[in-house]
């Protein structure tokens, strides 16, 4: 196991790894940009490293300040967290060279699985579903056009490199699509470098489902379930939960049996989430696969009792699979997370800022992953997210009304949440019989406004 | 008083400022100054306690690699602070501190020596390449705050300099 | 003083106050100068929100049950109040109130009355036991703030006096 | 169900039921003493009545005021929590005339376990160990001598009315025992205005091991396994735990079988706590049982995925049991609890006054139940527990890993309290071997101090 590992990360997610990483005797060191000096995932660490100024070019996302970091306080190990460095394969290739262990798939795997058309035709060839498509890039509109006929409209533009809605266009017939096409690849190229596109059967108002798996360094792949993460808006997901009410026990099944073979055949090592979307006929078709621990993860935790950042350390120092998971995986109720953002919960501004009160609810069945204290400050440079509110109940009904217990405890003062958009939510019929998909949030917020 | 006093004046509250001084008195000649600044703590007494906590937590610096001498403490608390009144050159970047250009030279400079603005006074190594870090000021040098090898991390005071 | 004095006395001022200075005191052979900032509210303000959150809730009377009549509101802030300069009677206990000795009987007492120290002037009903309310103080009666049949609680304001 | 339930309960407890009661969309009343006007379970509650002054006797130990409460309140249940009223047979009673639901045992039950001679009757003729002793009441010191010569040396002397430890005497030897039995006789009748005492094997250094039993209105009764409990302080518990090292799957399957047989005997209903003495030999010995919820039951709730306190509800609604609880229980994992009190933890004086500071830890298999706050007052009046610390993990190691990293994130500032103690008891390498008993704390302050 390794002796000291060094969390390149901020907020919920760095206190998160330096949770596990005390209880399985590791020593931690945190790093920070100047902005985050009082942070508690600082406080708790063992050892903490100032790399830089606060904006995150400059410090969090600056790879020489993290590794120097890394090596000044001799760690074996980064943990990348979410986001940030997390699917950098430079970084992760950068790691490698300097001899630091980087937690999380080889660097070659983050690059293939980055290259969303790549990773499509990866998925493909090893009989996971996915959509119509082209095979891999579409070189001009012409192709395009080509592609689109035999796929049928509508169809979805999007960028190889893609990520966050960027480079992405709908095309519901052929005289839009030499437009869309260009704006595609302009947007692409502005936003990613590359203006790369591939193409998709577009589907209307999918759920948005997604496996979570766990690969070890010697060839074994085992998947823990699905989670349902349909409420989101403008790509941003609110309310996760799992196991999905629309995912039958044989999809489950299958599902997992393929994307085990299939992950197997890239070489996939430690945690990582596959991407689905889910049409009218219950058909999951794959997207894209996230090559790193998942905000949403506590939900998965919950009903497997796994500790999937606790897995995530065990695989990179070598242990099995076998021996980190129990034999039998069973699914145990029901969880929910609330995505507690820092923001105004109706116009959707980030509310940065001190905090004056901050009450946690507690109590059976309910789980806080935050870094964030009374007197605390939300900076404005980073990411809104300051607190998960997990719950979990013998089933979705016993969940919801725990949840809604949960929400009406949890004050706080000083900046906006949205915390009274979840309640709102709650509240909501569609969503409290599981009737939605990933065009809930905007018919929501127009029947609500 | 003259603009130099004022001057004098406010570059003293503004260090004294930095360093959290409560409050000061001076008794010099025909000059007394008395100063007290707005304690945060007093007017709330007892708020606040953990972001307060936290600020004053003893800043973690590294455990050294074995090759390497101990870290020093955080600065001590202004009242004793040695630097008072000097200018600090901070590190703009996380690594390794040397303050001569290869193992066994000489210092790039020591005590007393004049140091223009932009002159090599120290190397930072990070990712085995040497970062040469220029003095951000004109001054005489008095100290240099770090050891060689020491690992240091951004904003870290690395030299002091008496300006002018 | 002449104007430049001035200005670098504002200037210093501004300067203070930008550092939040408190007080500041200086003797210098004839120009002696002593400052005080106020203490700002404002540093205080947003602490221990919770606290005052709670401490402000809306007090909860019980929902009434069917037979009852809609509980008040808790009393109005000072401010406002009413019953200010008033002698306030509070309920002794939890249960129900009654201004009467027996329903369709005359109250106890009515605005304006004398009312001694010691006199009954309302029941509350508690497991099923009258319980007679004495005033505890002499005076003009005001006001009865509850009306009959209404759920209160302990430490509830039940009457008004203007003592004497 | 209870369409609206009164919580006769303050602090972390109050809360606990109150969640409970929301969870399960029954309305909730507070009762609360003049101290506690600011308390989170005021605040949570949907209605609050103040019932007295902050005296015990005069608000929450009020009967009438109670009473009174509940009728204006026009509740159809009381829940009394621990403590205070939980355990006062009269009350119930009282409840009943009032035609309001007693979420607990009916009164005789209480009652019966309440005379500790005659709860040790009963589980001695439903074959429940019980240690060697008197038939009953001693009348007189002679007497007791005959039964000390029969049971043999060393003795315990025990008030009838017992309860924390008071009219109680150990007995080595005959001479000693006249003057004993005096002291203890005297030290009953003014502590429970009831002199009358029995007579038990006394237990050098026992361990304290307790059997969680939950019993609903129709005759059925199901053990939820044990805890241990020995570590403790002058009789309070300070750390339990479930499972207990020390109890065989053979000795768990065998008392609870013995205990629902017992129970459906007596005509236990709703949940209870059995507790034993455990001697040298791994023999368990019933001393007295506790006819509410207990302090400690999250970790029962934590192991068996069960909620206690919702049990209690829909027990006492008329629920069976067979539609509360799984058809097979199982252990799953090892919780444990610290009891976080306001007290200084070298000297244990109460440690009363508004907390500065706090920030309760949270992550993964962390629960926190507590009804304090930033700002929170910690009145003089009452029990010194503030909060609930307690930990799940897959197992003993895991558990205590976790608490440790929970403990050093619990941050209570301005009061005083237990958790440097805590944290000091995980250190002790006989705390993490499990060799303790019930002298563990004796010997480790003095170890320490």
């Amino acid at each position: 196991m390794f002796r000291k590992v060094l969390i390149a990360n901020r907020g919920e997610i760095a206190l998160r790894v330096i949770n596990a990483c005390r209880e399985l005797g590791i020593r931690t060191v945190a790093v920070y940009s100047e902005a985050d000096r009082n942070s508690l995932h600082v406080r708790f660490a063992d050892e903490a490293i100032c790399i830089g100024p606060p904006r995150l070019a400059e410090s969090y996302l600056n790879v020489p300040a993290v590794i120097s970091a890394a090596e000044i306080a001799d760690v074996d190990a980064i943990h990348p967290g979410y986001g940030l460095l997390s699917e950098n394969a430079n970084f992760a290739e950068v790691c490698r060279a300097s001899n630091i262990k980087f937690i999380g798939p080889p660097p070659e795997v983050t690059r293939l699985m980055g290259e969303k058309d790549k990773a499509r035709q990866a998925m493909k060839r090893a009989h996971v579903p996915i959509l119509p498509g082209s095979d891999g890039v579409v070189a001009t509109a012409d192709e395009a056009l080509g592609w689109a006929k035999k796929v049928g409209y509508p169809v979805i533009l999007k960028a190889k490199a893609g990520g966050g809605g960027r480079g992405m266009r709908i095309v519901r017939a052929p005289e839009e699509l030499p437009n869309l096409f260009h704006a595609a690849t302009t947007e692409a190229a502005n936003a990613f470098g590359n203006g790369e596109l591939y193409m998709e059967k577009f589907v209307e108002n999918p759920r948005h489902i997604e496996f979570q798996v766990l690969a070890d360094e010697h060839g074994n792949v085992r998947t823990l379930f699905e989670r349902e993460c349909s409420i989101q808006r403008r790509h941003q997901k609110l309310i996760e939960e799992s196991p999905s009410l629309q995912v039958t026990p044989k999809m489950r099944e299958e599902i997992s049996r393929t994307l085990c073979h299939c992950l197997k055949e890239i070489g996939y090592q430690n945690a990582g989430t596959v991407e689905f979307l889910m049409d009218d006929d219950r058909q999951l078709h794959f997207i894209e696969m996230n090559t790193r621990v998942q905000v949403e993860h506590p939900i998965t935790e919950a009903i497997t009792g796994v500790d999937i950042v606790k897995a995530q350390l065990l695989i990179a120092s070598g242990v099995r699979l076998d021996e980190i998971l129990p034999e039998k995986l069973e699914i145990r109720g029901h969880a929910i997370e609330c995505r507690i953002n820092a923001e105004h919960p109706v116009k959707f501004t980030p509310s940065a800022g001190k905090i004056t009160a901050f009450n946690v609810p507690g109590g059976n069945g309910v789980r806080v992953d935050t870094a964030q204290y009374a007197e605390g400050v939300v900076p404005p440079y980073y990411d809104s997210l300051i607190a998960k509110l997990i719950v979990h109940g013998r089933d979705r009904t016993e969940a919801i009304a725990k949840m809604e217990r949960a929400l009406s405890q949890f004050i706080v003062q000083g900046i906006e949440t949205s915390i009274p958009l979840h309640q709102a939510i709650f509240q909501d019929p569609g969503f409290r019989a599981g009737k939605f998909d990933t065009k809930f949030m905007e018919d929501f917020l127009a029947r609500t406004s | 008083m003259k603009p130099q006093d004022i001057d004098d004046l406010k570059q003293l509250i503004e260090f004294l400022k930095e360093y959290q001084v409560a409050e000061f008195d001076l008794d010099r000649g025909d000059l007394k100054i008395r100063l007290k600044f707005n304690q945060p703590e007093a007017s709330s007494a007892g708020l606040g306690d953990l972001a307060r906590l936290l600020a004053s937590a003893p800043h973690q610096v590294p455990q050294a690699a074995a090759n390497h001498p101990a870290p020093q403490e955080a600065p001590a608390p202004v009242a004793l602070d040695p630097n008072a009144g000097l200018h600090i050159v901070k590190s703009p970047m996380v690594g390794t501190f040397f303050g001569s250009p290869s193992p066994g030279a000489a210092q790039f400079v020591s005590a007393g020596d004049r140091v223009a603005k932009g002159q090599v006074i120290g190397i930072v190594e990070a990712m085995k390449l040497m970062n040469e870090i220029e003095s951000d000021a004109a001054g005489e040098f008095v100290k240099c705050l770090v050891s060689d090898g020491q690992p240091i991390e951004y904003g870290q005071p690395l030299f002091s300099l008496r300006l002018g």
